[in-house]
């Protein structure tokens, strides 16, 4: 296995404010890596960095080998980098089926975005049932399922995912969480995963990179980090 | 002083006793921000009441709240970016003021008596903050953690008796951290201004703390000592996800 | 924590001297007082404009420039205080030297009315609001109903109020100086609003309204304080711009006054309270010299100057002397480090 | 009553024109959360654009096509050049060099032209002098024109690549860069689309009002009138709005207040949507952050 996404030493700033001051963090090909730590350590900046969306940042991040630091998003975009923001960030007032369209605003043809639809409708039925309706009326889990959905539309070799479990019942997150597990697979994706929810995003990870004030404290295997004190540390302050 | 039963959150009660510093802590989500808005008035909370001193602040208007004592900072910073350092600090004096729009103009003895009242206060405070330097310098030519204590020093200025701090530590780095906590204290312990912390930094809440409320999904899952509450259940279950 | 040495410095209480404070109000009152003298009729008319207009947009920049609510349609106020001003001279027989703050009032009156409204509004429905305000103001002005006080289409004459010949004055000398003097007081009062305590809180108010009401502001209250007083001084502007021209009509009070009005307070800055000169003295002197090429010619410089003024200073000429005089002061200080 | 009906059809009219301005303000809207206030002038410099066009013997619908083209590309590089430099500056700032635009745009086709009316051919002549008595050749010609360009506008946005990357970018533009579209091209396509709908209300209304520097003065205030009332963020509601803001103008003129206070009525709907409704009858809520 290679890296095909790694960060070197970034930093990022909101304005005057700093939020990242020095993250190192490698996405193997194939693999998924989980970013963890507390509330306001710079979990959903780091992904914002690599995005090149809302922060100014410095350091190196680079793709397949290639330094993407001052490319636009929407040009990260086709290179092969998928993003499910926090929040989900559906298009709200349009359809289901609009909404993957656009996932796939950066295929040349309408016959891939045909094709892109059916194979997303196969991970996902739901989406299909739902497919004329608006997307904003949908359930939380729903709007989850069409955001990783539209973010796996033009077939990215890796994707963000900002906090799935996000304000989902248990059993949700559950479901999208073997979801995941499917889609790695039968899509031969790489994921980096921030997630709130230690113990899951453990469970699925083979790599874990914890960060606490905008910095790394501790990247290491998931495995070790399951059995580290740190991780309690950091989230409870014992 | 208590804050009784603040719903828009789900039937959540507790009370901060004069001059101690209370955190208020939770993931993301859970409710912190509202709850800090009903107190402040930003939201009007829609069942329950919140007091300040045996007094009902339920209903009032923002500028009566902050009238009656309340102070408070926030996350991202709301100076005034027209004003220098100094006045921004001013402006936190505007309650203790006299002086309506026409003894202004005319600037009649007495509005030239607050006038410098609230200079002197304001000089004491900047000294106090070590903001004596920049005192005339503008604010959008500040580093942040030298404006986060512009903004402590401005809420100080209204005199409040309870004052709650919104994410004090976010963008700061260790080392202003550890002063940061130190003011905090020197706040309850010299001025005697009771303090509701809105923190995701734990190692500040749980050392500066007298006591810890926990939020998780709007409702209150854990009250009371730092050493307690980082070792409740709930707690971790609400910080780190279900251990299955 | 060590601070960073301040890149930039606002003059604020104590950095400079009260005789340097003083010097250029005092210079500016002092040219004025003996222009006077200097000037002849059609000259003097012009200057007497300057100073109507100068009070006019000092009102803008309180409103706009401190309070941060802005006002495309603040010809209704000159309007109101022109028309006040007719209507007591030519019917009631007023001196002229009560007709004009007798039109401050009318104009707060009707600022008060249009406040209780507009302050609910959002900035950009509050500039589409008094736009459309602007763009129909003729109409009132036109209006068969109110002809008989407004005079209509046709507008109507000013009768010529007696000059103070006991001080050896003729009539445009009398009016010019009586403006002259009304604009140093309210000028003065404004400075003294707006540099004390209610001035902090109204750009608490412009700035950050949420933190401001948290530190106990009445954003409410001052916002309305900030329109009524916004609209007398408007109104005295209009009342002094009417006495000096001595003939009004709906002509005088089209969509464009209010608009001019707007970009002198941009020429002069918002945020300024010598800047409303500057600009007034722009959008009276540009047109007499521009309108002369061709017809169009000043309205296309002040769109272009409005512009570039944004894009360049944004806070206008007295944003720009601010500046120079920092870098001049800078300078200084360096030099003698 | 046949008087009526005779206000109200021609007052539908007369409001299709106010729609496709409407329609260009929200447009703007939608992309940036602005008003533009120079929307009417832009319009007004087209409609002399094609007056130009016409008066030197290109055909008129050969100059229509022409007109619209070049105002498509005057918004687009309108918003490339001089509103991105602006798209950081506060709010009233921006407003201003609006306003400034508009001012600009007045004075120099003033002094190019000059400030006297001109007849402006109604292209619609061949239709015969009224429709059943009830509107005029060119109030039937404007409903149809208006009508074509707003359907032609639905279905770009509901059945293009570029009109689906459109809305996203204007719904939810963070989201709309995460899936590859280019926002900042989007914003000045916004613009481009506006000034060429403001065009055809321009060229449609010149024959109504004639031809001069002032022109869309009035028409603007109708055209937020309609915008507002259809809830300024919705594009249905836009044309519903100038529909029914072009009845309400003409039946108040006509029974209400007179002619002469015609705009002071409009002004008081303004007024009144801002206060009792500002969501207009189409528009979503807009959800205020703190």
């Amino acid at each position: 296995m290679s890296a095909l996404l790694e960060l070197q030493g970034v930093k990022a700033w909101y304005g005057a404010v700093q939020a990242l001051r020095a993250i190192d963090l490698v996405v193997e090909e194939g693999g998924v890596t989980t970013l963890i730590g507390a509330n306001g350590a710079g979990k959903t900046t780091t992904l914002r960095a690599i995005y090149n969306v809302l922060v100014r940042r410095e350091g190196s991040i680079s793709f397949n080998g290639r330094s993407i630091l001052g490319m636009s998003a929407n040009d990260i975009v086709r290179l092969g980098i998928g993003h499910v923001p926090d929040g989900r960030g559906t298009f709200s007032r349009l359809s289901v089926e609009q909404n993957l369209q656009l996932g796939g605003h950066v295929l040349r043809s309408r016959k891939a975005v045909q094709e892109g639809m059916r194979r997303i409708y196969g991970l996902f039925p739901i989406l299909q049932e739902r497919r004329l309706q608006q997307a904003g009326t949908l359930s939380g889990g729903e709007q989850q399922m069409l955001a990783i959905g539209r973010a796996l539309m033009p077939r990215p070799k890796l994707i963000l995912l900002d906090e799935p479990s996000f304000g989902l019942a248990p059993l949700i997150v559950t479901g999208i969480f073997d979801t995941l597990r499917q889609i790695r697979h039968q899509e031969g994706v790489s994921v980096l995963l921030v997630e709130q929810n230690v113990n899951l995003a453990l469970a699925l990870a083979d790599q874990a990179c914890l960060i606490e004030s905008g910095r790394v404290v501790k990247n290491c295997s998931a495995e070790t980090m399951r059995n580290d004190d740190t991780v309690k540390h950091v989230y409870l302050g014992i | 002083m208590r804050f009784g039963g603040i719903t828009a959150l789900d039937d959540v009660s507790f009370a901060v006793e004069r001059g101690t510093i209370c955190g208020l802590i939770g993931p993301n989500g859970a409710g912190k921000t509202t709850c800090f808005n009903c107190i402040s008035g930003v939201y009007q909370s829609s069942a329950g009441t919140v007091a300040l001193a045996g007094r009902q602040l339920t209903g009032m208007k923002r500028h009566a709240i902050a009238r009656a004592g309340v102070g408070r900072t926030f996350q991202n910073l709301a100076l005034f970016p027209s004003m220098t350092v100094r006045q921004n600090v001013m402006v936190g004096g505007h309650a203790s003021g006299r002086g309506g729009f026409l003894a202004s103009m005319f600037k009649l003895p007495d509005v030239r008596r607050s006038e410098a009242e609230i200079e002197a206060r304001a000089e004491a405070l900047l000294k106090r903050f070590g903001l004596g330097q920049v005192a005339a310098a503008r604010i959008d030519s500040l580093p942040f953690p030298t404006l986060k204590r512009v903004e402590l020093a401005r809420a100080l200025a209204g005199f409040p008796s309870l004052l709650i701090l919104d994410e004090p530590a976010a963008g700061l780095t260790h080392e202003e951290v550890d002063e940061l906590a130190t003011q905090i204290q020197r706040l309850r312990d010299e001025d005697g201004i009771t303090v509701l912390l809105v923190e995701h930094h734990m190692n500040l809440v749980m050392r500066i703390s007298d006591r810890v409320v926990v939020l998780n999904f709007g409702r209150k899952i854990a009250d009371g000592l730092p050493a307690h509450v980082r070792t409740d259940p709930a707690v971790m279950t609400a910080y780190l996800g279900d251990d299955k | 924590m060590e601070t960073r040495k301040p890149a930039l410095f606002i003059n604020d209480t104590g950095n400079r001297g009260r005789a340097q404070k003083l010097a250029v109000p005092l210079l500016l009152v002092t040219a004025g007082f003996a222009l006077t003298f200097l000037l002849d009729g059609y000259h003097l008319l012009q200057a007497t404009n300057i100073i109507g207009f100068a009070i006019a947009i000092l009102g803008l920049n309180l409103l706009a420039g401190y309070n941060g609510q802005i006002s495309v349609g603040q010809g209704a106020f000159l309007a109101m205080g022109g028309y006040t001003c007719a209507i007591l001279m030519n019917r009631l027989g007023l001196p002229f030297w009560l007709a004009v703050p007798a039109a401050g009032c009318t104009s707060m009156l009707l600022g008060f009315l249009i406040a209780i409204p507009a302050i609910r509004l959002e900035l950009l429905y509050l500039a589409l609001a008094t736009f459309s305000l602007a763009v129909a103001l003729p109409q009132f002005a036109k209006n068969k109903v109110l002809a008989p006080w407004t005079g209509g289409v046709e507008g109507q004459s000013i009768q010529r109020p007696q000059p103070w010949s006991e001080l050896g004055l003729n009539l445009d000398q009398t009016i010019y100086l009586y403006a002259l003097l009304t604009a140093v007081v309210l000028f003065w009062l404004v400075h003294n609003l707006v540099s004390g305590r209610l001035g902090r809180a109204l750009e608490a108010i412009k700035d950050q309204p949420l933190a401001a009401e948290t530190m106990a502001i009445d954003t409410r209250a001052y916002k309305i304080k900030t329109f009524c007083a916004s609209a007398f001084l408007t109104g005295v502007g209009g009342g002094i711009g009417a006495v000096a021209t001595g003939y009004i009509s709906a002509d005088t009070y089209t969509f464009f006054i209010s608009i001019t009005l707007l970009i002198g307070a941009v020429i002069g800055g918002f945020r300024s309270i010598l800047g409303a000169v500057f600009g007034a003295a722009f959008i009276v002197l540009v047109p007499m010299y521009a309108e002369k090429v061709a017809h169009g010619v000043a309205w296309a410089l002040f769109g272009a100057a409005t512009i570039a003024m944004m894009w360049l200073m944004p806070d206008g000429f007295a944003g720009l002397c601010t500046r120079l005089r920092e870098h001049v002061q800078r300078l200084i200080s360096r030099s003698s480090l | 009553m046949e008087s009526f009906l005779l206000q109200i059809v021609s007052g539908l009219a007369i409001g299709g024109v106010y729609a496709s301005l409407a329609l260009a303000l929200v447009m703007i809207y939608q992309t940036t959360d602005l008003v533009n206030f120079s929307q009417g002038e832009l319009a007004m410099a087209s409609t002399y654009l094609a007056w130009v066009l016409i008066g030197n013997g290109v055909p008129y619908w050969l100059s229509f096509v022409i007109t619209l083209a070049i105002s498509f590309a005057v918004g687009f590089f309108l918003e490339r050049v001089l509103m991105r430099r602006f798209q950081k500056a506060p709010l009233h700032s921006v407003l201003i060099v609006m306003i400034g635009l508009m001012v600009f745009i007045n004075g120099s086709i003033g002094v190019v032209f000059g400030y006297e009316l001109k007849d402006f051919e109604s292209p619609f002549r061949w239709l015969g002098g009224t429709v059943r008595g009830y509107m005029s050749s060119h109030e039937a010609g404007i409903a149809l024109v208006t009508l074509t360009v707003m359907t032609l506008v639905f279905c770009f946005f509901r059945f293009t690549r570029v009109g689906l990357a459109m809305r996203a970018a204007a719904v939810n533009p963070l989201s709309a860069s995460f899936v590859g579209v280019d926002v900042s091209v989007m914003l000045s396509l916004g613009w481009a689309l506006a000034a060429m709908i403001g065009a055809v209300s321009g060229v449609l209304s010149a024959p109504i009002v004639y031809l001069d520097p002032n022109m869309m003065l009035n028409i603007i205030i109708y055209a937020f009138a309609g915008a507002l009332l259809g809830g300024i963020t919705s594009a249905l509601g836009a044309v519903v709005g100038g529909l029914l803001i072009g009845v309400a103008e003409n039946l108040a003129g006509a029974y209400l207040v007179g002619t002469d206070m015609k705009l002071v009525f409009i002004l008081a709907v303004i007024i009144c949507i801002l206060l009792i409704k500002p969501n207009g009858l189409f528009g979503r809520n807009v959800v205020v952050r703190v």
